[in-house]
């Protein structure tokens, strides 16, 4: 292999660290020279997750030691189907986020924290990158915590001062939520003396009946929950996404809390087993009842939302709530719609995100009731709306569908209608919330009092939400692609049982 | 019966101690409402699982996890979950250094770090 | 802030060992107890004694805003410098034998571990250096 | 079979056209120029894969593996056909009134409106050659969603509140209509359109039963009582959209899909063990006489055509729920027959609107004096759905009949009958009003007007078609009506 690639999974860290401090430093000569490198280093990352992702479909997975040292004494950076896709969704998500931020940030952030905000932005997506290729659980959790702590201080970074406390609360909790998986890792490590993943899922079976064990279990699961914000466990996401700058709500709504979803998935399936969740410690069926608790409840909430932010803040719960059910019902088709919907929710959410910062940045406001007759002044917009719109929902062709689909298949398969009823009908609440909106947008006529401008948004903040309206149909179309990568990641996290 | 129960939290006090700090730490996060106060209840917490790895770790009678030049079949403790905890501290501190400046940003915009108080101030227009 | 002699003559008695100590806490990661992230937070909490004694001016007219985030900068340059060369010599990251063994020097990966250690260290003490001057440097708290 | 790729031009064509007319929006003429332009070319494509149908044979192409159970594919089959053909030509002909209606009324968006159009015909040919339950489906779903910019056109709070209605009705549906599918998959592993059915030898009874009922409500845009208030509301629309929602596509897909579901899916000898044809019967009996009665009371013209929609779609309902040879004859070429004589009704709706902006019933005294063309199509037309000669409905209405008596139910017949009954009641004081009454006063006819020649052409073409097809029955439905009844029976009962 070419050595360069060979190196890829650690220059996709080190190397984006190094520019975020070299952003720091460019910044502090100009404050214009941060964004470019930041931009840059981006297009780096998403590109060597690329080459990544073709090596390992030709090649299987990527094992890189640090430092030389194999498992048990070193940290491994592993890279198989699942996370490759995983980082290559989460790259693409960010670099559009990147191309968007441009114009995005300036009525959030205050030009002289422009360079700080870049430098957390790029040490929160390398924490991501981090999280997902790591073979080590405890290095997850240091990663994890990278981003967790870019991400409080970028929630808390705008302008405006609700930020803050929502800022402080999302610390807390997430902090509560670091500390039980960080002690749940304790458990596994007292069980077993193994940190790396791959050793861990080989030592576990054999006390899979030990208290410790289904200890850390539960305290990894209550932990990522809060950190995926899994209902009942949400509390600190409404605000947060509300009172966030645009452009870090999108990144915390489509990227890291895909790859917190990522984690827990990995965690559940890779470390601890199918066979585990199903047999020696059955919690599936929990799962799916609290998910299909979470759909509705997430969907209905969201319903009664005047803000626009919050309104897709709670539909991230009730979106969530997909996730979540896939990993409750466990069978092929529904992990394959569960990853499938990590893309899914990372481009419709994205696109629904982006067009609130549009709205946002261009008339100020973000209630609902506001927004009449935007279509005729921002109709692009307003279209790439509709279609993200129309994906959530789950109308074919659109990604939103497939994943649907092969979420309820498996449903269907696992002999679970009840659940599938319930995934059906929370997209039916999803045309409440969605469709309120559209129908305000399409109707009436423009209020010239309560809008600033009645333009297009500008073209940078523009191509990202179109390039993601696009995605959202024809991902959907043509859904083998992203499928061709699915099936093998579903294999391998079933096949490990 | 009674001594036994003594018996098991004697013997196992160092993990008594370390749920008990974990409790004080959330209690302080979740009850008190001056903000520092919960950044404290916070620190206290981590120290906690600080406490709890550096516990499980300890080989009665071993020493420094450190190679002598004729060191063979020493007992030694276990070393990786101290330095699980060395980057464990970081992220803490980092935490609290996060923590602490927003709560700095709080007391410069509202001039309050109580969350009550807080919520008072939210309300009015 | 009214001047106490007392404090800042220990204050200046005492700097200067705590520095040494943080030094020899960083050379000594390679082989036993220590490392660059106490020795660096070991050499930031100097400063605080600093800022204690004499002032914000006191640590700013040794190491400013800027200076603190060169160096934070420059440490994690050295850290990630030398892992990078690992992979020059065909190993990987961090893999200090590559190195050993491309050059047939021996020992020299204890020596690389120093460097890196050393890295570590500057870019701790520059980060909580930094971070103690964000928060002294507030309106109605520490002033000179 | 053969595979081509002539199914998929009625697919592109429009969705190239929906492209163009969103480009050269701002030129009126352009737009409308390219809309009737791929309107005609599209009876031409469609017309042209007619003979090798005719022949027995059919035409398939597979897109994209789309899900499992289903790729995207296409397949050309007699029965799809009738749906193509009935769409196609009266798209056509509908674009040509729309150009006229749309214009004399000056209603905005014009540019939207021929761009959902387009897209939503070519969905309603994706239904009409799908070749499974998957691919029914999208299109099944994709044509709700573009006709609900249709439905609300108008944008005021009347014309949401029915959008609301007729969204939560039809996606709804389209849940129940998913949720089958993937059982059916999940129950045998496919969901390829097999004449005879493919269902037989699976599942539990009930299991079979409940699916039906299951695919039923997913086939809510057939609009069978209790599940037809999505129809009446969306009355609100322009009458070009209402004459697309009741002849062209929108409820034709509907009873389109019950029919493919019966004869591909279950296969008549299954719905016969599992008493599904009883089920379909009371369903269908209960609809068309509650929604004649529901006419009666009407005032609206249009609403009171939506109500005859209801009743007559239900036909097809109980001609498939005879599960006999007359019958299913009678239910397929029901679907064309009655598309062709709504539509009239409609358009004539449309050219009174036009021509005097009266939608009430009881205004309409005399209105036929100074309407003559508008009048008299009209009164054809709803001769012809009452099922006088000369007009086509007579003859999908013998077979019913028919079908009735062979199947020993008597019940049926007295349905199909006090129907008939119940629509001249209502069709006929229609005419009376327009034709015979005479107007209040001599100026209250004042400022009517005949509607535009566009919308005029129309009118006269589908009177023409339905009295040309009652004499010349064969071709092409009741031909490809009983070539597709060979393939689900296996060449008879």
């Amino acid at each position: 292999m070419n050595p360069v690639i060979a190196h890829l999974p650690v220059l996709l860290l080190v190397l984006p660290i190094i520019a975020a401090l070299l952003i720091l430093l460019a910044g502090m000569v100009n404050r214009n020279f941060s964004y470019p490198i930041t931009l840059a280093t981006i297009s780096f990352q998403f590109a060597s997750s690329l080459i990544i992702m073709v090596s390992v479909m030709t090649g299987g997975t990527i094992h890189y030691y640090l430092g030389g040292w194999a498992p048990p004494m070193g940290i491994e950076l592993v890279i198989d189907a699942f996370n490759s896709y995983v980082l290559v969704v989460i790259l693409a998500m960010a670099l559009l986020i990147a191309v968007y931020a441009r114009r995005g940030t300036a009525l959030d952030i205050p030009p002289e924290k422009t360079v700080a905000f870049f430098v957390v932005f790029q040490l929160l997506v390398t924490g991501l990158c981090g999280m997902t290729i790591t073979g080590d659980i405890f290095n997850l959790y240091v990663f994890l915590e990278i981003a967790s702590i870019s991400t409080y201080a970028l929630v808390a970074s705008g302008r405006n001062t609700r930020s803050l406390i929502a800022g402080f609360n999302y610390l807390v909790l997430g902090s509560i939520a670091a500390g039980l998986i960080v002690l749940g890792i304790g458990f596994l490590y007292v069980a077993t003396g193994t940190l790396n993943m791959g050793e861990l899922a080989a030592m576990l079976p054999a006390s899979y009946g030990l208290a410790t064990v289904q200890a850390a279990f539960l305290l990894l699961m209550i932990g990522f929950s809060i950190k995926v914000a899994f209902f009942p466990l949400h509390l600190w996401l409404p605000d947060a996404y509300t009172e966030s700058p645009s452009v870090v709500t999108i990144l915390i709504a489509t990227a890291t809390s895909k790859v917190t979803a990522y984690a827990m998935i990995r965690v559940i399936f890779s470390v601890f087993t199918l066979q585990y969740i199903t047999e020696s410690f059955p919690v599936t069926e929990m799962i799916l009842v609290i998910a299909s608790i979470a759909i509705i409840a997430g969907a209905v909430l969201a319903i009664a939302q005047d803000n626009l932010k919050r309104m897709l803040a709670y539909s991230s719960i009730s979106q969530m709530g997909y996730i979540m059910f896939a990993i409750g019902i466990a069978n092929q088709a529904a992990l394959e719609g569960g990853l499938l919907h990590i893309l899914a929710h990372a481009v419709m959410k994205g696109c629904l995100f982006m067009v609130a910062g549009i709205l946002i940045y261009r008339t100020g406001t973000t209630a609902i009731r506001q927004f009449s007759g935007l279509s005729k002044t921002m109709p692009f917009t307003c279209a790439a709306f509709v279609l993200a719109g129309v994906s959530m929902i789950g109308i074919p062709p659109t990604i939103g569908f497939m994943s649907k689909y092969y979420l309820v298949l498996g449903a269907v398969e696992a002999g679970q209608y009840l659940a599938a009823a319930v995934l059906l009908i929370g997209s039916l609440l999803a045309v409440v919330y969605i469709w309120r909106v559209i129908e305000i947008m399409y109707s009436g006529s423009h209020q010239e009092e309560t809008l600033h401008t009645g333009a297009e948004a500008p073209l940078s903040m523009l191509v990202p939400v179109l390039i993601l309206a696009a995605s959202c149909l024809f991902l959907g179309i043509f859904v083998d692609v992203p499928l061709a990568i699915i099936e093998p990641a579903v294999t391998l996290l079933l096949g490990v049982g | 019966m009674t001594e036994e129960l003594f018996t098991l939290f004697l013997s196992r006090y160092n993990y008594w101690m370390a749920i008990v700090l974990m409790l004080i730490g959330l209690y302080a996060l979740i009850a008190k409402q001056n903000l520092i106060k919960k950044i404290i209840g916070l620190n206290i917490f981590q120290t906690a699982i600080f406490l709890f790895y550096i516990s499980f770790a300890d080989v009665t009678g071993g020493t420094a996890p450190i190679l002598l030049p004729e060191g063979t079949g020493a007992l030694y403790v276990n070393p990786v979950p101290h330095v699980l905890m060395l980057t464990a501290i970081v992220v803490g501190v980092s935490t609290t250094a996060v923590a602490l400046s927003i709560v700095v940003r709080i007391s410069r915009e509202y001039n309050v770090i109580d969350d009550d108080e807080l919520g008072e101030v939210m309300q009015r227009p | 802030m009214r001047e106490n002699v007392v404090i800042r003559t220990v204050a200046r008695l005492s700097i200067p060992f705590i520095q040494l100590f943080s030094l020899y806490v960083i050379v000594h990661g390679a082989s036993g107890a220590g490392g660059g992230f106490q020795g660096g937070v070991v050499f930031a909490a100097s400063f605080i004694l600093m800022l204690i004694a004499f002032g914000l001016s006191g640590i700013r007219s040794r190491l400013g805003e800027k200076g603190a985030m060169v160096l934070a900068t420059v440490g994690l340059f050295i850290y990630a410098g030398i892992g990078l060369l690992c992979t020059l010599f065909s190993g990987n990251y961090l893999e200090y034998a590559a190195i050993e063994s491309a050059l047939g020097i021996p020992h020299i990966h204890a020596f690389l571990i120093d460097i890196v250690e050393a890295g570590i260290g500057i870019t701790v003490m520059a980060v909580m250096t930094l971070i103690i001057l964000d928060f002294a440097d507030r309106e109605g708290m520490i002033r000179d | 079979m053969t595979p081509g790729i002539l199914p998929l031009l009625p697919l592109l064509l429009p969705i190239a056209a929906a492209a163009l007319i969103l480009v050269v929006g701002r030129h009126e003429d352009l737009r409308e120029s390219v809309t009737l332009g791929t309107a005609g070319v599209m009876v031409v494509v469609v017309l042209a894969m007619l003979p090798e149908i005719l022949e027995g044979g059919r035409i398939s192409i597979t897109l994209l593996p789309l899900l499992p159970g289903g790729d995207l594919a296409l397949r050309v089959d007699a029965f799809g056909m009738i749906f193509a053909i009935t769409a196609s030509v009266l798209w056509f002909l509908n674009s040509l009134y729309s150009i006229g209606y749309m214009r004399a009324l000056r209603e905005h968006d014009q540019t939207r409106f021929y761009f959902c159009f387009a897209i939503a015909i070519a969905a309603a040919m994706g239904i009409a050659f799908s070749a499974n339950l998957v691919t029914l489906f999208v299109f099944y779903e994709i044509l709700t969603l573009v006709t609900y910019p249709l439905v609300v056109h108008a944008g005021t709070p009347e014309a949401l509140q029915a959008g609301r209605k007729y969204l939560a009705y039809l996606l709804g549906g389209g849940i129940c209509l998913l949720g089958a599918t993937i059982i059916t998959y999940t129950l045998t592993g496919t969901t390829e359109f097999i004449p005879g059915g493919f269902l037989a030898g699976t599942g539990t009874g009930l299991m079979l039963q409940l699916l039906f009922i299951l695919y039923m409500a997913g086939f809510v845009k057939a609009a069978w009582m209790p599940f037809h208030a999505w129809l009446p509301a969306a009355m609100v629309a322009p009458t070009p959209v209402s004459a697309f929602l009741h002849a062209v596509a929108v409820v034709t897909a509907g009873v389109f899909g019950v029919v493919r579901i019966a004869g591909w899916v279950y296969g008549t000898e299954l719905m016969a063990v599992l008493g599904l044809g009883t089920v379909l019967a009371v369903i269908a009996s209960f609809t068309i006489i509650t929604a004649s009665l529901f006419a009666l009371a009407e005032d609206n013209l249009k609403r009171r055509l939506a109500y005859s929609t209801v009743s007559q779609l239900s036909y097809i309902l109980l001609g498939v729920s005879m599960l006999s040879m007359a019958g299913l004859t009678g239910a397929m070429v029901h679907i064309p027959f009655h598309a062709f004589l709504k539509i009239t009704l409609f358009f004539g709706a449309g050219a009174i609107i036009v021509g005097s902006g009266r939608e009430a019933i009881s205004e309409m005294r005399g209105i036929g004096r100074k309407m003559p063309v508008t009048a008299v199509t009209f009164a054809a037309a709803a001769a012809g759905i009452c099922g006088l000669p000369p007009f086509c409905a007579l003859i999908s209405k013998v077979y019913l009949s028919v079908g009735a008596v062979q199947a020993g139910e008597v019940i049926l017949l007295g349905v199909i009958i006090a129907s008939s009954v119940l629509n001249v009641a209502y069709f006929f004081p229609i005419i009376y009003t327009m034709i015979v009454a005479r107007p209040p006063d001599n100026r209250a006819l004042g400022e009517v007007r005949e509607a535009p020649f566009t919308m005029l052409i129309p009118l006269i073409v589908t009177v023409a078609i339905s009295i040309a097809i009652f004499f010349f029955p064969a071709l092409p439905f009741l031909d490809l009506a009983g070539i597709a009844l060979a393939e689900i029976t296996g060449g008879g009962f």
